[in-house]
């Protein structure tokens, strides 16, 4: 973990509201774990809290990273507004708990369930496991055609295969990541998903068979980003204690917390 | 790490290196930010609010942002006294840096029952009662708001502490000046000022509070006057050591509450924003002192109070 | 100006074109902002404190800036009551916008004096008592923090009033709801809430309080989520119609401040940095409405409560 | 009076923590008084005031007009980051009182005193006198040698005679403006003049001639700037009541207030 003032070496609008910028700085370095998120100052003094915005690639060599997000609000706005060659103040790599891309055979069944810019991570996941050889099934879901994005990027890695969702019908095929799953019929050994909380319930309902490897990535307001403040807790399945999605995460067995 | 002896300033139970702590809540028990930097650069550690027996807390959303500043409503999430000395204050002792240990409840017995259990502790130089957590339902705040109840809890632990008792003041109130003298009165050693003001957001999308639990704490710079203007009204009425917080983030704003006329001060929010608000903050103290012709950081107390 | 009848609200005095006023203080008596639009937008003006004869207020400096915030401490600088009525409300008279006159005082009898000289004067619609201003020594403040005075000033304002009498409240204090409780009973027809935060900013290099005046009101966006909770919770308390303040500045926060339970919303600090922040919020509060998908902005009113 | 997002033509450093800023905009058309300032808006949301800043000169061919003030705090620190092709919130021009250049006759002596971030309005001054055919004297004060701006401008103007006074004697003559002023020994007919209370103090004690029709232009901490707030009041000089330096002033007879 380490704070930097990384460098915007580009930014550009790559769907419907989404952004992706590439930064570059010494902390790219420590970046290891699909999942792992970067915490990101907003720049202008009157927010206070930082930003929270998943890793979807990382390049060691050019010792650059990409983060993949959409204005929706303040905060997101005043990022989607900066421009290459300006610094914006950066808290991580942060989560100690990313999705286990060294575990997969190549022989396993691996699925990859995003919906909206649940996707970031997921790619970052998809890029280490083709690395490894692994080759993984992608259902992606987005609202509409111009809300795509990553598509290409996704069908460029060796294996990959690669369906999108639309709510309305407009690209792909109609319908929501849960649709495309169901149709799939075989249950995955690993499943990996990230994208809003209504769709991960989905997703543990329609998918998790006992010998699933189920892992979901999580998100909450933050406030710290590295575990003190308690802001960004979620309940284990049992109810009985919490993780801190910023530190005990942002990734979790699906059997470990509850959704 | 440079100690330099004009930033000494000893409180009682607190010999700090420095009148720089983070503050309650805002720290936890220190693991995550000792992986950033080492500890014992810190005057003092405030721990996060200590209950009788664990707490989960409220649910979520637990915080939201205000401009130049945020709502917490935690809910003194903790793994209660017992938990706290057997687990998180042994890792504490490794630093030798004194620990103000921040005590919560719903009653009286409570607050009792977690100065007894720490009250041994070796690393623990004074406990300070949060007698004003807006963030939980039964009682704490009543404490804050009541100057014979503070009075009568301040008394009541003063009774089973080893330990020096700072009491922290909620600025949810028409006249703080009056309980910072009911505990005065009632044997506390020092003050805290100021925990969070009660504040909410709403979501228009949602129409509904952005916090699970409706309201929450207001902390940050959004604050700042109020716990200055709070702090010199308080210096006029006690010369008990104040800690001073609400919205500190640089050297410049602890000089500020330093010429309001604390003796130390502790940093909250700006450690979520910056995780070395502290560590930066001590070191550039040195600098300042020389640029203000100071000779002792304690030269500077209470001097910013208008010759009437 | 279009008319829009879904912005159209009706208070007790006040029959508003739109919910939207500058808040009293912040824009005198309309003279200046009335050279950069047309007056005859606003849903009403709530004009500079009024005291019984004229004031000069308070030395400068009489502002300071705070995070996201200000500090004012002018000291209710007006040309009396009499000055009001024959120099200033016929000027306001020449526009179709109904004046909520501020009144403030030393004694019940200051304020019961001004409601005397103004309540003829054919564009006043009503009254604001502003029982809060922390920026005078003798008085004003006090009415604020005790119930009992407060419900007393209220009852012999309405005594005298021909108009209706709403009740600024303070945010200084322990229990808004206990003072809007005893308001309501003593006759109030209305609530306004809230004045400023009382607050303070120390210069480092002078060692001096930054206003002259040593404390002032703290206003802007930094209390907005203090001002939000403080209407939240009187709303639960009361129907009275509520004039809500505290850091407004945009649509969105006028929407935050209507599910919070206002009826109408007065802007103050936000003409400071923005002259046409009155008008520029009347003119996209319709989209707004659509976003929303409410048909009338008081269907608004109070449904950001949590149902609980 | 006009609130326009102006143009930033140019922002550079002319002296020590100097900036002289060159604004574009179709508010330049409504500068007409020397004295008159405008209030600028602070980029960043946290700062809620505006900064008070005199206009040092006006293009009103080119459309422009220039600000040159000195960075003593967050606000100007803020301003003088600012880069060309950036846009500044500005509210002017405002003060309905200047400086009286229309009144005085090319053979009346014409005396303008100023001290560091005093002496901008004082340009804008003589330049006007200038165009009119009216000679001035300047004396300007400064702390220190790198502290000096526009000696070179007020030069440049006809007919005008330049003093200099620095605190440490680096350059021109030591001493203060009000030793320069009494070395001169003759009273002015006109005597404008712009600085620190305390300088404005010692001018009226020193250079008051019955005679002598003498204006100043005061600072105050402001809030609206436009006259509503009443935070930038001054006492007349006869304590009965208040003049609002943003709108009655900033420029105002000595007689007519308190220093
Ligand atoms: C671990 C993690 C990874 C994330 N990765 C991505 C990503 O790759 N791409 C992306 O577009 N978004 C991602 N998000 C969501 C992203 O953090 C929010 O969209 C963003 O914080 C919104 O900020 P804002 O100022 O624009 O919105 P506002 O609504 O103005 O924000 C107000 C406050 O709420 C918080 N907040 C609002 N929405 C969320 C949210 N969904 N999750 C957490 N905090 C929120 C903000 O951080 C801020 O503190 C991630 C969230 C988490 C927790
Ligand atoms: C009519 C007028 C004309 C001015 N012209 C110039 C000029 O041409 N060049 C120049 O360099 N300065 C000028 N000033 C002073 C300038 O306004 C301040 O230096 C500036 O506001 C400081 O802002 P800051 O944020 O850097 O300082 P901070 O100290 O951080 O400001 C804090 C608050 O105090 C106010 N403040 C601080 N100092 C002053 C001051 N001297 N006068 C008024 N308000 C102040 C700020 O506006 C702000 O609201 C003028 C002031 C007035 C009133
Ligand atoms: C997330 C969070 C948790 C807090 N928890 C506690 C607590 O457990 N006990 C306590 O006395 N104060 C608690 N506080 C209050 C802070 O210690 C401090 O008094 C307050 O935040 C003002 O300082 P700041 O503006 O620097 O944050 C908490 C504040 C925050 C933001
Ligand atoms: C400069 C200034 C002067 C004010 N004068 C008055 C006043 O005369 N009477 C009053 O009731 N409130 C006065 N107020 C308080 C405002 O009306 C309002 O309640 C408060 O500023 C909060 O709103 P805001 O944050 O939108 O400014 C004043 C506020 C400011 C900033
Ligand atoms: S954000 Fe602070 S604990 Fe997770
Ligand atoms: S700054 Fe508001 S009256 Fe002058």
């Amino acid at each position: 973990m380490k704070n930097e003032k990384m460098l915007i070496v580009d930014n550009r609008l790559i769907a419907a509201g989404t952004y992706e910028m590439t930064l570059a700085g010494t902390l790219v370095s420590e970046i290891s774990r699909p999942g792992a998120f970067l915490h990101v100052a907003v720049p202008g003094e009157d927010l206070v809290l930082r930003r929270p915005i998943s890793i979807a690639s990382v390049d060691h060599e050019g010792g650059s990273c990409t983060l993949i997000f959409k204005d929706v609000g303040a905060g997101t706005e005043r990022l989607a507004r900066c421009h290459p060659g300006d610094r914006v103040d950066v808290l991580g790599p942060l989560g100690q708990q990313g999705f286990p891309v060294d575990e997969p055979y190549a022989a396993d069944d691996v699925l990859l369930i995003g919906g909206g810019v649940g996707v970031p991570p997921l790619y970052y996941a998809a890029c280490e496991l083709a690395g490894r050889g692994v080759s993984v099934s992608v259902i992606l879901g987005f609202q509409t055609t111009s809300a795509i994005f990553y598509e290409e990027q996704f069908r460029e890695l060796p294996g990959c295969d690669v369906r999108i969702m639309t709510d309305d019908g407009s690209y792909g095929q109609k319908g929501t990541v849960i649709e495309a799953f169901e149709e799939r019929g075989k249950r995955p050994d690993w499943l990996f998903s990230c994208g809003p909380r209504g769709m991960l319930r989905a997703v543990e309902k329609a998918g998790m068979h006992p010998h699933t490897k189920g892992y979901v990535s999580l998100e909450e307001r933050m406030g710290c980003g590295v575990g003190v403040c308690l802001a960004c807790v979620c309940e284990t399945e049992d109810r009985s204690s919490y993780r801190k999605i910023c530190r005990d995460g942002p990734v979790f067995p699906f059997k470990e917390v509850l959704l | 790490m440079m100690r330099d002896p004009r930033l000494e300033v000893t409180l009682p139970g607190l010999p700090m290196k420095n009148p720089l702590m983070p503050a309650s809540g805002c720290f936890a028990f220190g693991r995550e930010y000792a992986e950033l930097y080492d500890l014992n650069e810190l005057g003092a550690i405030a721990i996060k609010g200590t209950t009788g027996t664990a707490r989960l807390g409220n649910p979520t959303p637990r915080v939201a942002e205000t401009p130049s500043g945020m709502l917490n409503a935690i809910g003194l999430q903790n793994p209660g006294a017992k938990g706290v000395r057997d687990e998180e204050l042994p890792f504490l002792e490794t630093y030798d840096v004194p620990v103000l240990a921040n005590v919560s409840g719903s009653r009286p017995e409570e607050y009792v029952d977690v100065v007894k259990t720490l009250t041994d502790a070796p690393n623990v130089g004074a406990f300070e009662l949060n007698i004003s957590c807006p963030n939980v339902k039964e009682g704490g705040i009543h404490f804050g708001t009541d100057p014979a109840a503070a009075a009568e809890l301040t008394k009541e632990v003063k009774r089973v502490s080893t330990k020096p008792v700072y009491v922290k003041l909620s600025p949810n109130v028409t006249d703080v000046t009056a309980i910072a003298r009911a505990v005065e009165g009632a044997g506390a050693d020092g003050l805290s000022l100021i925990n969070t003001l009660l504040g909410t957001r709403i979501d228009w999308e949602t129409r509904k509070p952005v916090l699970a639990n409706e309201k929450g704490g207001l902390s940050g710079p959004a604050i700042k006057p109020i716990a200055l203007r709070m702090i010199y009204d308080v210096r006029q009425v006690t010369d008990l050591p104040i800690i001073g917080m609400g919205g500190i983030q640089s050297t410049e704003d602890v000089i500020e509450f330093m010429l309001a006329g604390v003796d130390a001060v502790a940093v909250g929010t700006a450690n979520f924003s910056n995780p070395f608000a502290c560590p930066n903050i001590i070191r550039e103290l040195p600098a300042w002192l020389e640029r203000l012709g100071v000779e002792h950081i304690r030269h500077l107390r209470g001097q910013g109070e208008a010759a009437v």
